[in-house]
């Protein structure tokens, strides 16, 4: 009783970290379909080397410790035995090998299914975030949004795979295995998440300098909300509602801002930067840097070089007012 | 048909030990100097200074790791730019590979090798001479780049287009490409080496089944860098290419692909964890029997098992490529093939635990760190089979989980044999013994510091970590492991640390060793230790697999070699018939020249593509110089 | 520990001759080394031409000309270069120097269909993916072909000085000879690769 | 026992003088990369002199001070290039050819060769369809585009030229020093590091 007890305080203990506040991001948590398949073959195969592990480090430690009545180097009998012995462990290898191989068969054939999607997006990396744009039925273009995916549950998701420079890779453990995304090439990957939830993923393949901040949410939703975020992100940037957002809109229109960053129902069209249209209504800021608030979006905007060194936001000088006005604008936009 | 007169000349028959091995030392030895010293061609002089300069390289790269721990240490923290840190993968990664782990393998053959065949030098000394300068200039050339700030950094795998002419400004990742290059031709020059020693220079008697595990191994491990290195070659210097005059290789919009890169770059890499594994396990194979006091079981099937695994390694490159969206059918032969390896990998361990049932064992400090390799390379081996499934891959790859994976691997299955191969050989190269004491202690440190250290990144891996990242943020749920395992780098680093205090305090005092402290079996030991400038006064004549066992009363020798010029027995290739007494070079200065020539014109061709047209002309030059006749003995017969 | 004289070597030659040479075997471990090199740069290709649509991309086949040219009169040198080796076997000083002269003669022929070779792929090596591995594929055999003829030329100059007459110097000879022909023989599937693939 | 003579040390210790002068050389073309210029050093960069003509000019001191980096550091230049296709400067130049706007390899350059000169086109804007960029890019990236650009048409390359980009581009790469290969300058002879000055 103790014991069980036990166990489940250190198995929560264990689960605890694995939910973060920023949406969970572990193999073993698996909240996706295929997601679910892998961390079935995961154990099996774990659960297979461990045995197989103890097996041989217990043969180890009786050859070492074992009683020895007589020493006989050339023994033929003994060496007959030991020939049988290896042998047969060989064999054995031979089997547990062929099993762990057809069950990889068995999962990988789980894995991509070739039912027709329900939900197209298309994913583009970039050094260091992510694009993605929803089409409509005809495959023309809808919206673009960065580094925070929403799809509905129970769907297939199809994301089609697109690197603009390096190689990325998209990994969002909790739903699928990863997939890299390669200059010149077109890859797919398959999300079909079974619950609700806020699931975090990161850039696998090292992708330069900050590789190691280039991580997105994938809000997985029902269908209802999905519809309604859908509708919600179609429409034109909201108008600023205060003075303060306001003058932000200018001084956002007036800077380099504008160049690099489309905000769509304004002058801004620059596109070599996210999209901020609905920048409001997003979890985080900088590829999972930051939650989106409004003091997060200050700070990113006086200084994006000392948050995530070498990105490719530059810092451009402006007073400390106009930081607070296009905070307040950008924060606006939801 | 020789002008070799046998009464005018002065032979090694009938005259006494002491005065045959004045006579021998005249002939053999190199004057004292540094000049002198950078002509030598001895074999045990280059290996020593060749492995001395990987450990040096370890230490440097061990620094690295402990800074991307510190830097890991805790979320977000701010100890190392990034810019910094990915440099330190880089240069840790290249380092280790590249500057360490290939060519200590390859220094342990070039001493031990022509030892364990019973020869006097290794085939091409000057090569080998030449092999061991270009090692170091491509050493210096990335740790110099790396003091000055401009270290590769893309990764020891250089993927393009990250390496490319758009996305890697600067020198950085050409410095990389001409490392590999400097460091292939070392290795190149060795394997050639290796091969033309085991096959011809064998001592009479020794045939192919009563060569030692060891050989074989290095044979294999050879015969692994001639076939797998010209790849690596040809990617590097088409990158350089790419950078430097434009060409289209890894274009996609002009006809290339950025996959070519990652093919060529396995096609060399998973042979390559092979290379350095391989001798590990003729390592082991040849340090088990002797403290276990029992022949090693299984001689042929551990023999062909070094042989599958050779060929076996050329057929599993994809499964570094499983998540890049190869067409699946393929994939999943590259899943069943790279669990195939499990089985040559797997007779390997059965035939160890069967030599240990039916041994006697002494716990000496070489048999713990064979012990240790055992437990951990099964580990590792196993996790192994994890990553070779597809599946199983797309969660793990370029995770944590292969980082464990492969330092267990790598860690476990090579450098755990290799500082028991230390512990074992020290005696030989240097005629002292080290501390028993010392080394226990840092045999428990490096092994408890290694598991703590490296098994819990397997969780990390599952539960999202990935690899290369300088930092990570506060919410994820990394932080407490990652502690753990900065804290636990330190434990490994301390047993290295002892490691390397028990090797420069025993060189000084240890205790004398003798011809053979450990009553082991190969003919290395049949010499003195430290043995002399000509390895064996007569080459011994071999009449079986464990000579020193089996000829207890006396070692059957050869007799009739001169002694006023450098002279050694060839003998056929497959019975190990003496064929001839051919002469070997003696000390010269013009393999250092050649490397510097070399070095020049590589380093020159980082800048300008014309630097291969002018340096040809000093490298000629040297090459000329080295291979003219300068009328000495050997030169004649 | 005691040794027993048991095997007697005073009797064997100074030098192996052919494959019980050491040399004979470096000789041939680096031409596996460098054959793995062009097996792979076959292999790089073929893989580029099984991803372009067409191929040659943007270029005519290249013209055959120069490449066969000097295809044929590497073919031919092989005569000689078998003799050569034959007289360096049975060590016929004389016979010996004029083949050297007529095969640096015989190598440097070659070269000068070579530079031909270049501008009659049509192509430039920054042109596109076909460009550069065509140019690489020439400019890797040039260099074997550079290399082994300074090799034929200083044996050629050793084998007139007081130094010839000596076993070692035929095995060298031999040992050239047969770098020659492995010269030869991996230029046929590069030849057949540059310039008649791209006509299949 | 072997000595050595005096000269074989002596071409020993000056080949490897040779091959460490080269690794320094190394050192010498290294890339110090700034990502976070600071703010004083950016308003900085805009105080340039530029004379009544428009043509030609002084650069800031600000620009002395940080060492120059904008013509040779590979980094900014690399950066520089960048810009040059996030910024749509293909629109009207092509890849360095022209198009609309004038070619930046021919050899001839309307306000001169000087660095200043172009940092005051892209920041100013020129007549006849140049538009101003002071409002669109931060004074720094005006500076790295504007090296890039003189690179680009610089007769020799440097070494630490970029190299080429991962997309069609029909001109050779940077570091082959295009102007060179595409414009054939007749008997005009020309600056080395500027090309033919008009």
């Amino acid at each position: 009783m103790r014991s069980k007890l036990n166990l489940r305080a250190g198995g929560l203990l264990l689960a605890l970290p694995l939910c973060g506040c920023n949406g969970t991001q572990s193999a073993l948590h698996a909240e996706g379909q295929a997601a679910t398949a892998l961390k079935g073959l995961i154990l099996l195969i774990v659960l297979v080397c461990a045995l197989v592990w103890i097996a041989v480090v217990g043969v180890l430690f009786w050859a070492l410790l074992r009683r020895r009545t007589e020493f006989a180097a050339g023994n033929k009998i003994h060496d007959h035995r030991l020939r049988l012995a290896v042998y047969s462990a060989l064999a054995a290898t031979a089997i547990i090998v062929a099993g762990l191989t057809v069950a990889s068969f068995y999962a990988t054939r789980a894995l991509y299914s070739s039912h027709p999607p329900d939900v197209i997006v298309q994913a583009k990396a970039q050094q260091w975030w992510w694009q993605f744009t929803y089409a409509d039925s005809e495959n023309r273009p809808l919206f673009q949004t960065a580094n925070e995916l929403h799809i509905p549950v129970g769907k297939d998701v199809l994301i089609t795979l697109e690197a603009l420079d390096v190689i990325h890779s998209l990994w969002i453990p909790a739903l699928a295995g990863k997939q890299d995304m390669i200059p010149g090439r077109r890859n797919e990957q398959r999300l079909h998440a079974e619950r609700q939830g806020i699931y975090r993923g990161q850039c696998a393949e090292f992708c330069g300098i900050q590789h190691s901040h280039m991580a997105l949410v994938v809000v997985a939703e029902d269908e209802d909300d999905y519809a309604a975020w859908l509708a919600e992100q179609q429409k034109p940037a909201a108008d600023p509602i205060t003075a303060e957002a306001e003058a932000g809109r200018a001084v956002f229109l007036g800077k380099p801002c504008a160049a690099c960053h489309t905000i769509r129902g304004t002058a801004a069209k620059g596109s070599t930067g996210p999209d901020l249209t609905h920048i409001g209504s997003r979890q985080t800021l900088g590829a999972g840097l930051l939650p989106v608030t409004r003091g997060s979006l200050a700070a990113w905007i006086a200084d994006p070089q000392t948050l995530k060194p070498g990105n490719n936001m530059p810092l451009v000088p402006l007073s400390s007012d106009e930081v607070r006005q296009v905070s307040a604008y950008l924060e606006g936009l939801r | 048909m020789t002008k070799d007169d046998p009464i005018l000349t002065p032979r090694d028959t009938d005259i006494a030990d002491a005065e045959l091995h004045a006579r021998l030392m005249r002939t053999w030895t190199s004057p004292p100097g540094l000049w002198a010293a950078i002509a030598t061609v001895d074999h045990k002089v280059i290996a020593r200074r060749y492995i001395a300069t990987a450990f040096v390289f370890l230490i440097l790269g061990g620094i690295l790791a402990l800074a991307m721990r510190l830097q890991l240490s805790r979320p977000e923290a701010r100890y190392i730019s990034p810019d910094r840190y990915n440099q330190i993968f880089t240069m840790h990664g290249t380092n280790m590979m590249f500057l360490f782990a290939v060519p200590v393998m390859e220094a342990m053959a070039v001493y031990l090798v022509p030892l364990m065949v019973g020869t006097r030098n290794i085939a091409f000394p000057r090569l080998n001479a030449f092999s061991y300068w270009m090692f170091l200039g491509g050493g210096l050339l990335l740790w110099l780049s790396f003091a000055l700030d401009t270290a590769p950094d893309v990764g020891w795998f250089a993927y393009v287009p990250l390496s490319g002419p758009e996305y890697g400004p600067g020198k950085r990742a050409d410095l990389w490409a001409q490392m590999i290059t400097f460091t292939e031709i070392a290795a190149l020059a060795v394997a050639v080496e290796i091969v033309v020693t085991v096959f011809k220079q064998r001592a009479p008697g020794m045939s192919l089944d009563r060569v030692p595990v060891l050989v074989w191994a290095m044979l294999v491990m050879a015969f692994l860098v001639i076939f797998a290195m010209p790849a690596i070659m040809f990617a590097s210097s088409t990158l350089i290419l790419d950078r430097l005059v434009g060409t289209q290789f890894y274009n996609p919009a002009k006809g290339g692909d950025a996959l070519l890169w990652q093919h060529l770059f396995w096609f060399f890499g998973h042979p390559e964890v092979y290379i350095i594994f391989l001798p590990a396990v003729g390592m082991v194979s040849t340090i088990l029997p002797t403290f276990v006091r029992r022949p090693l079981f299984g001689y042929m099937l551990l023999v062909g098992a070094l042989i599958a695994t050779g060929i076996l390694s050329f057929g599993l490159w994809v499964h570094h490529m499983f998540v890049t969206g190869l067409p699946r059918v393929g994939e999943s032969f590259f899943t069943a093939s790279s669990m195939a390896i499990a089985l040559p990998a797997g007779a390997q361990i059965f035939c160890w635990l069967a030599t240990i049932w039916a041994g006697k064992p002494v716990f000496r400090v070489p048999f713990l760190f064979v012990l240790g390799f055992i437990v951990t390379f099964v580990l590792g081996g196993l996790t192994g089979v994890m990553v070779a499934s597809l599946p199983f891959d797309t969660q793990v790859h370029d995770t944590y989980f292969v980082v464990a994976h492969f330092h267990y691997v790598l860690v476990g299955g090579a450098v755990f044999p290799l500082l028991g191969a230390v512990y074992y050989w020290f005696p030989k190269m240097t005629g002292r013994m080290m501390s028993e004491r010392l080394g226990k202690l840092s045999f428990w440190l490096i092994f408890a510091g290694f598991h703590l250290t490296f098994f819990p990144m397997h969780i990390l891996g599952l539960i999202g970590m990935p690899r290369r990242i300088y930092t990570y943020q506060p919410e994820l749920p990394w932080a407490g492991l990652n502690l753990f395992v900065s804290l636990s780098s330190l434990v490994l680093a301390a047993g290295f640390l002892v490691f390397f205090i028990d090797v420069v305090r025993s060189r000084r005092s240890g205790l004398p060793a003798g011809r053979n402290p450990w009553g082991a079996s190969t003919l290395e030991w049949a010499t003195a230790s430290p043995p002399p400038a000509y390895n064996f006064a007569h080459i011994p004549v071999v009449f079986s697999r464990e000579p020193l066992w089996d000829e207890k009363d006396a070692l059957p020798v050869t007799s009739g070699l001169r002694t006023d010029r450098r002279e050694l027995l060839v003998t056929s290739l497959a019975a190990a018939i003496p064929q001839a007494r051919e002469s070997v070079p003696e000390d010269s200065l013009w393999p250092f020249f050649a490397a510097l020539a070399t070095s020049a014109m590589l380093i020159g061709s980082i800048f300008t593509p014309w630097a291969v047209v002018w340096g040809a002309f000093p490298m000629a030059v040297t090459l000329i110089g080295w291979f003219w006749p300068k009328g000495t003995k050997e030169e004649m017969s | 520990m005691k040794e027993q004289a048991v095997l007697d070597v005073s009797r064997l030659p100074l030098h192996g001759m052919g494959a019980a040479s050491p040399t004979w075997w470096g000789t041939a471990a680096f031409m596996l080394i460098e054959g793995s090199g062009f097996a792979l740069a076959v292999a790089v290709y073929f893989y580029l031409m099984s991803l372009a649509e067409t191929w040659p991309i943007d270029a005519p086949a290249p013209d055959l000309a120069p490449g066969t040219w000097l295809t044929a009169i590497l073919v031919a040198s092989v005569v000689p270069n078998m003799l050569i080796s034959r007289w360096a076997k049975r060590r016929q000083l004389r016979r010996v120097q004029i083949g050297l002269v007529i095969m640096t003669l015989l190598g440097i022929a070659p070269l000068a269909f070579r530079v031909y070779e270049f501008p009659a792929l049509h192509v430039w090596w920054d042109d596109n993916a076909y460009g550069s591995i065509t140019w690489t594929i020439l400019g890797l055999h040039t260099t074997h072909i550079l290399t082994d003829l300074v090799d034929t030329v200083v044996l050629t100059c050793l084998m007139f000085t007081r130094h010839a007459d000596n076993p070692r110097r035929y095995g060298d000879v031999q040992d050239n000879a047969m770098y020659w022909n492995f010269v030869v023989l991996t230029w046929l599937p590069l030849y057949v690769c540059l310039y008649w693939v791209p006509r299949l | 026992m072997k000595q050595y003579p005096v000269a074989v040390r002596l071409a020993s210790a000056a080949g490897a003088v040779v091959v460490l002068a080269m690794a320094a050389y190394v050192g010498w073309a290294r890339e110090p990369r700034t990502f976070r210029l600071p703010p004083p050093l950016q308003a900085g960069l805009n105080d340039i002199k530029l004379m009544a003509s428009g043509i030609g000019g002084a650069p800031p001191e600000a620009f002395f001070a940080m060492g120059k980096p904008y013509e040779a550091g590979s980094f900014e230049l690399s950066q520089g290039k960048r810009l040059y296709s996030w910024f749509g400067c293909a629109a009207c130049h092509g890849d360095g050819q022209g198009g609309k706007g004038p070619s930046f390899i021919d050899g001839w350059w309307l306000y001169g060769p000087g660095l200043v000169s172009i940092v005051a086109s892209i920041r100013d804007g020129r007549p006849h369809g140049m538009p101003a960029f002071r409002d669109k890019m931060t004074a720094d990236e005006i500076w790295q585009l504007a090296g890039y650009i003189k690179s680009l048409g610089a007769y020799s390359a440097h070494l630490s030229a970029p190299g080429r980009n991962d997309d069609k581009s029909p001109i050779p790469a940077e570091n082959r020093a295009p102007a060179e290969i595409l414009f054939d300058p007749g008997p005009t002879p020309h600056h080395p590091d500027q090309g033919p000055t008009p």
